[in-house]
């Protein structure tokens, strides 16, 4: 794979990101009430692409939106028209600068779900339509423990191109996919030049040993995996979810959950269908029709996120449902972290 | 042009949307049974003119009116609510209007603080015999509507995220 | 899927001509689930009403809109069409295009017509979230409960129980005939206050329908209408009434001296006692608080001298209990304690007294054998001044009401000093003179020419001893000038106030009272008698003053209402109450305060599938709702419903147009 | 301000004469100096407890939870939580009898960055108002009759002209994603089932429109209004970090200024504004 790589410096990746914005419709973090969310942008002061990891929430909502119109239905006695909704917003060709490593690690897990036995083309469309720009991570944060996960960080090809901080003030822009590459080849003008070596420098490479010595968190997910699918009964549920206030918030910024509901709304004849985020820590997530809730009680709904996280997915898929972002524990207003709720169940249940 | 342009009715929350020609709001009048729909029925009977902008819904008591509907309303068909009632002291209930009283004024503040603006949201004591009294009412809150402009904050169609 | 079957009238040319209807029926022939739409000239006639009924045989309607006049005119008319085609009535809805569109925008039809459109597509929208209701229906016990045996219990008592209705009378003290039993005589006839109540006092007694229950309190009410629960406490008398013949030899060699409440003090009674001669039942009791045998276990004469053994010192408090149906409440009133009247010298001069007083001392068995006489020296008083509106429209003193029968009370007083001392003068100091009344105006007026007495306009300011005579100074507003009166006697007409256990006994009963402690009437012009409490009314003075005509036609007024609510063995009511989901109840009771009917009381309840986890929920009363809805505005969780405005109902109504 | 050895030797003794069953105190999170609430069953445990200005989050929130909720529960209450407690009792959702309160005289919590949280300064109930022990010395504030302190942040937002302020609110109901942590973390939202999750369709607001969050906050608001005792939970779980403080506070300042009522939970059964009423309410707002 002819990988294109160009050099430039601050001022270069300023003009950059310009062109970016120029060529397309872009996406990027954008601080309110403290917090990054992404948002449609039109100009580099707006949004912060390097936004700090812990206050940034995920990209999903890009691709599989917090409510998405399903359709729209007119009813009148001459009959229920159903209509497609209007034009796909997030479908257009477009870029979403300041990815981290995990939000992109999560587009790949969550692939794997949407083109399983139901192609949500949808989500297909918008995925084709964007280019992923990221800068490589150089710090791990409190919560962060993506690189225990099995997947390389380093070279990952969910990012279309990563923007890599040389140790000589120098910036690396690298195409990582073929879409990447094309995508600079278009936008990249003349504020940077092309180098044709692959960034080797021994810099960089102490600059991912420093990367990967920053992590807090460590474990051997394979270990978790293993020891987490034998111990379903185990008490220590219990004992880990026990100051969860249920409040939902870990499925919502969680970049790979994607439970929903979905919800009509209508005003005089016309209604829209709506597909919208769903917990399965909401204690009626599971309450069907007839008044039976296999999950009445908060343990067990921890033991199936957990569950459906490191074993379950895994099974089914070949991949953890846990990029290592740490944005639950964030978010999270008890601080419970799904790293230590792992890791604690599957230790005390081993020694029982 | 320029006269014309001014002629245009704006939205009083957000000034950079324009009314539509022949625009004419749609005024949510929740009245309670015994006092302010019988007296909205006087107003009828003694065939009082007003404009017709109102739409009436009744309910039992005025305490019966959970912030609930003039939240809805505002969000989905209206411009504006009128909730009226029984004068202090003569609901058919005994005390419940001076139950929605209270919630009426915090509602009314809250909503004011949020970015509606207070005319959008009004209450009147109407009783049975003030036929008069509700035309003067209905005239009033749909003039003061009619200068705010059609209501855009949070419509169901406004939407998109 | 709902089938609603719309129905627009012209009502002649009231609606056809300002709406076009034809217009409104294409327009909801254009709503989903509207099946059927047509128009008439006259809804409300038979034929109107026979389009309705083929036309939900013939269409499977499951809802009707009718899109006439106001439904305060003819919901009742149209429901009773639906139940004759076999459909539950409750599925109507009327939308309002008269009153509401074509009367009030008779100069636009274009905006007429699109507001009654809009005004269908509310009731459209609304009736699909209709639902059948069925009226309630409670039974009832036939049987009344009437507290107070004054003037005002005695005659709901007869009326009542003349009915053919058990009543079960229950009053405070030992015998019957409350205030008005201290009367001498009553204006503005003059007729003896005995003479006519006595009579009947002994009815009462002798009714085959009526219990009564003397020297008993009130203690316990559940229940709710129709299905009242009362538990009675009936006071140790110490003497069985059922042997004793009321022969009088017990109270006459009892030696312990006691006030006599029935002459205000002014004499004694004894510790067994009657309270007064024509006392019913005339049987005496034992005041438990004075008689040295129960107090000190000595004396024991009255046992001795009873012949029949009546006498009982180890007669212990009894509860009684009944179901009953109605209760009327005549607990009458107190008279108003002067004593903040410092300025008069009330209880520092012996010859200031109360007009009851006063009234006892006139009276032919009071204690004076119907001679006024001063407290101080028993001398008989020549000159006396009357002092209206003590305690009365005196915000400063706590009470801003008109006492209402002062006026007439002090009228007949100076009557009554004329008839028994006849060189005596009487003074009046007054604000007004409130006479309205039949035959009332005359007797004051009368009154004044035949007494000479001398009114004088203002209040008084200040009252000091010279010698042995009062002096009375007030403003004589008509001249503008201070006058002073030289009085033997002053009588104060004292306010009449509210029973000082009347918000024990509201609250026991669940019924509301006023700032003054009177009882809260259910609505102040239409429902003067009923409480907001459905089958709790009021009798006489303990809702507001009043004279003793007054509190007769009350007292009748609540017999008539008694009657007519145990007219059938069960009683209808609408179905439009509340209602709780259990489910969604969390139990905090917000909704017990926001009910002004006392219709909400909690139950533990077991929720969910199998589940023996109790939990407290709110339970609705509904037979004592009356569907204000107020509960379900409070109710967070939504987990109360009032049928006939559900919150789906009523959003569905917001969101159609 | 450190109760920590206090705490934990409260906690010992009430297992050891064995009056509880689950303590519910605060320890440290483990990966910084910030505190996270423990729910503590075995009595070895109890040497996690700390207490100190970081000891933020209202337990109180535990008393709604199935963990708790028919167990004999000790628990740690600063001012602010005791009033929400306060409130629970009232509305019957808890029983005193089953309670073991430690009251804090509170000094103050502080936020993540060690800031005196706002609520804090502008606090007029620093002490516990239900109690079965009192930790600290009793500032002595009037907590009946004392001065309101009108929030500054409403202040500021209630002189900006209207369209600033429905440009700045539409903001943050933008900004909400509607994960209804708010209300979960929320003390006295306890509703068996709460009105904003209706199944029926007309009334359902459920999808995260800005619309639809609008409703949601607005109708939430309004619940807690009278109720509301600005211990901010709410706004410590929200992963947007929307001022949520705002609609409380400006329904709080609402209610004071205009019923009378003392603050939400400081007197023991005296239920939130909205469920009583007085004659001399204002009423020139209505026609």
């Amino acid at each position: 794979m002819s990988v294109e790589t160009f050099v430039t410096d601050k001022a270069g990746l300023q003009k950059f990101y310009e062109a970016v914005m120029a060529s397309r419709e872009t996406y990027a973090p954008v601080e309110k009430f403290g917090k990054f969310d992404f948002k449609r942008v039109a100009r580099v002061t707006e949004c912060d692409p390097e936004s700090p990891i812990a206050k940034t929430q995920s990209i999903k909502p890009l691709f599989f939106p917090r409510s998405a119109k399903v359709m729209k239905f007119v009813a009148t006695s001459a009959g229920t028209d159903v209509s497609e909704t209007d034009e796909d917003p997030l479908a257009v060709k477009r870029a979403i600068l300041g990815v981290k490593h995990c939000d992109a690690r999560s587009l790949q897990v969550l692939d794997k779900v949407y083109n399983w036995d139901y192609i949500d083309t949808d989500y297909q469309k918008r995925r084709e339509n964007t280019v992923i720009i990221s800068t490589r991570c150089d710090r791990a944060d409190t919560h962060c423990f993506c690189t225990s996960l099995d997947y390389d960080v380093e070279n990952l090809d969910a990012l279309d191109v990563l923007i890599v901080n040389g140790s000589d003030g120098k910036i690396y822009i690298k195409a990582r996919t073929p879409k990447g590459e094309s995508f600079l080849k278009e936008t990249v003008t003349g504020q940077a030049s092309p180098v044709t070596d692959e960034i080797a420098s021994p810099d960089l490479k102490k600059q991912y040993d420093a990367f990967a010595g920053s992590f807090r968190l460590k474990m051997d997910y394979k270990e978790v995996n293993a020891k987490l699918s034998k111990i379903f009964d185990t008490p220590e549920f219990e004992n880990v979810s026990g100051n969860c206030v249920s409040c939902n918030t870990c499925a919502f910024v969680c970049p790979t959950c994607h439970c929903f509901k979905i919800s009509d709304e209508k005003v005089k004849d016309t209604g829209v269908r709506y597909k919208s985020y769903d917990s399965c820590n909401n204690g009626y997530f599971t309450l069907m029709a007839g008044g039976h809730n296999p999950r009445p009680v908060k343990y067990r709904r921890w033991r199936q996120r957990a569950m459906h996280k490191f074993v379950y997915y895994k099974e089914r898929f070949g991949e953890n449902l846990c990029v290592g972002c740490g944005k639950c524990t964030i978010a999270c207003p008890v601080n419970i972290s799904i790293f230590e709720v792992v890791n604690q169940v599957s230790a005390a249940g081993v020694q029982e | 042009m320029e006269a014309e342009v001014k002629d245009q009715l704006v939205s009083i929350e957000k000034p950079e949307l324009i009314a539509p020609p022949n625009w004419e709001p749609v005024i949510m009048g929740i009245l309670c049974n015994w006092c302010s729909y019988a007296g909205s029925d006087l107003t009828g009977t003694s065939r009082i003119q007003y404009p017709p902008n109102i739409r009436i819904i009744r309910v039992p008591c005025s305490s019966r009116v959970d912030p609930w509907f003039l939240i809805k309303s505002l969000q989905t068909t209206a411009d504006g609510v009128l909730v009226s009632g029984c004068h202090p002291g003569d609901c058919h209930y005994i005390s419940g209007n001076y139950f929605a009283r209270r919630r009426f004024l915090v509602t009314k503040k809250l909503l004011n603080f949020v970015g509606f603006h207070e005319n959008r949201i009004q209450f009147s004591w109407v009783s049975a015999a003030e036929g008069p009294k509700f035309a003067k009412v209905v005239n009033k809150v749909t003039e003061d509507i009619k200068k705010l402009g059609p209501l855009h904050l949070y419509k169901k169609e406004n939407f998109e995220k | 899927m709902a089938r609603v079957g719309v129905f627009v009238c012209f009502c002649g040319a009231n609606i056809a001509d300002y709406v076009d209807v034809p217009q409104v029926v294409e327009e909801v022939k254009r709503i989903k689930e509207v099946k059927f739409a047509t128009e008439y000239k006259y809804m409300c006639s038979d034929p109107g009403q026979g389009m309705i009924r083929d036309a939900i045989i013939q269409y499977k309607l499951t809802s009707i809109v009718v899109a006439a006049c106001s439904p305060r005119m003819h919901e009742k008319t149209f429901r009773k069409a639906l139940s004759d085609a076999g459909m539950n009535p409750y599925l109507l809805e009327v939308a309002n295009i008269r009153e509401h569109s074509s009367w009030v925008h008779q100069k636009d039809k274009k905006a007429a017509t699109n507001k009654a459109m809009d005004l269908c597509r509310m009731a459209v929208a609304k009736s699909i979230a209709n639902e059948q209701l069925h009226e309630i229906s409670v039974p009832v016990t036939k049987r009344a409960l009437v507290i107070g045996g004054g003037i005002a219990g005695i005659q709901a008592a007869l009326d009542i129980a003349d009915a053919r209705i058990p009543v079960v009378l229950v009053e405070r003290s030992p015998s019957i005939g409350g205030k008005m039993a201290q009367l001498d005589e009553t204006f503005p006839t003059l007729d003896c206050a005995q003479c006519i109540l006595t009579p009947k006092m002994v009815d009462v007694a002798s009714h085959p329908y009526i219990e009564l229950i003397p020297y008993s309190e009130v203690i316990e009410l559940q229940g709710f209408v129709g299905n009242y629960k009362v538990k009675i406490k009936k006071k140790a008398s110490y003497v069985n009434f059922k042997t004793c013949t009321g022969c009088g030899a017990c109270w006459q060699k009892c030696p312990v001296k006691v006030a006599n409440e029935y002459n205000m003090g002014i004499d004694k009674r004894k510790a067994i006692y009657t309270p007064f001669p024509q006392a019913v039942p005339n049987k005496p009791v034992i005041d438990a608080e004075h008689c040295t045998m129960l107090l000190k276990g000595k004396c024991g004469i009255c046992a001795k001298v009873c012949d029949k053994g009546s006498i009982d010192y180890t007669m212990q408090d009894e509860i009684i209990e009944r179901e009953i149906g109605a209760v009327v409440v005549a607990t009458g009133y107190d008279m108003w304690d002067p004593t903040p009247y410092e300025e008069y010298g009330v209880g520092r001069f012996k010859d200031i007294i109360t007009s009851l007083e006063f009234e006892r001392m006139v009276s032919a068995n009071g204690p004076t054998n119907g001679v006024p006489v001063r407290p101080s020296d028993g001398k008989v008083p020549k000159n006396v001044v009357f002092i209206k509106c003590v305690g009365s429209r005196d915000e400063a003193k706590g009470i801003e009401y008109c006492s209402k029968i002062c006026c007439m009370y002090t009228t007949k007083h100076t009557i009554l000093l004329h008839h028994k001392v006849h060189d005596s003068h009487a003074y009046v100091f007054y604000m007004d003179i409130r006479a309205a009344g039949k035959g009332y105006e005359e007797f004051v007026k009368k009154a004044q020419v035949d007494t000479g007495t001398t009114y004088l306009r203002g209040r008084v300011s200040k009252i000091y001893k010279k010698g042995d005579k009062l002096m009375v100074r007030g403003e004589d507003a008509q001249i503008g000038q201070v006058v002073e009166v030289e009085a033997d006697l002053v009588v104060l007409a004292t306010a009449v106030s509210a029973p000082k256990d009347n918000p024990n006994l509201a609250r026991l009963l669940g019924i509301s009272y006023d700032k003054y402690g009177y009882l809260s009437e259910a609505h102040p012009k239409l429902r003067p008698v009923e409480t907001a409490k459905a089958g709790i009314f009021l009798a006489g003075c303990t809702q507001a003053p009043k004279d003793i005509p007054e509190t007769v036609s009350q007292a009748s007024a609540c017999a008539a209402k008694v009657c007519g609510l145990f007219a059938g063995d069960t009683m209808k009511k609408d179905p439009m109450v509340s209602s709780i989901n259990n489910e969604y109840c969390s139990g905090c009771q917000n909704c017990l305060n926001a009910c002004p009917y006392g219709a909400i009381v909690t139950e533990d309840v077991a929720i969910g599938h199998g589940s023996k986890d109790l939990r407290t929920v709110a339970k609705i009363n509904e037979g004592v709702c009356q569907g204000c809805g107020s509960c379900v505005a409070i109710c967070r969780s939504t987990a109360i419903t009032l049928a006939g405005f559900t919150d789906s109902q009523i959003i569905n109504e917001i969101v159609s147009i | 301000m450190n109760y920590t050895k206090e705490i934990q030797d409260i906690a010992a003794k009430l297992f050891a004469e064995g009056k509880i069953d689950v303590f519910v105190g605060y320890r440290v999170n483990g990966f910084d100096d910030n505190q996270v609430p423990v729910l503590i069953t075995d009595p070895q445990d109890v040497s996690k407890l700390v207490f100190t200005d970081k000891s933020v989050f209202n337990l109180v929130n535990y008393l709604k939870n199935d963990h708790t909720r028919r167990k004999r529960v000790g628990l740690v209450v600063k001012g602010c939580d005791s009033r929400s407690l306060n409130l629970m009792l009232t509305e019957s959702q808890v029983k005193r009898e089953n309670l073991y309160v430690v009251g804090i005289c509170c000094e103050g919590v502080v936020d993540e960055a060690g800031q005196k949280m706002q609520n804090c300064t502008d606090c007029m109930v620093p002490d516990a108002v239900v109690s079965d022990e009192l930790l600290g010395t009793p500032s002595g504030s009037d907590t009946l009759s004392g001065s309101y302190k009108m929030n500054a942040d409403i202040a500021m937002l209630a002189e900006k002209p209207l369209t600033e302020r429905a440009a700045y609110f539409e903001e943050v109901f933008e900004n909400c994603i509607r994960c209804n942590a708010c209300r979960h973390s929320c003390p006295l939202c306890y509703c068996a089932k709460c009105c904003i999750d209706q199944e029926t369709a007309t009334l359902y607001n459920g999808a995260n429109t800005t619309s639809g969050a609008f409703h949601a906050l607005m109708t939430w608001s309004l619940h807690l209004a009278g109720r509301c005792v600005d211990c901010r939970n709410c706004e410590k779980a929200c992963p947007s970090h929307l001022p949520l403080h705002l609609l409380h506070k400006q329904n709080e300042s609402v209610i004071y200024e205009n019923f009378q009522e003392h603050l939400a939970g400081v007197v023991t059964g005296d239920r939130g504004a909205f469920y009583k009423y007085s004659l001399k309410d204002p009423d020139d707002f209505i026609m």
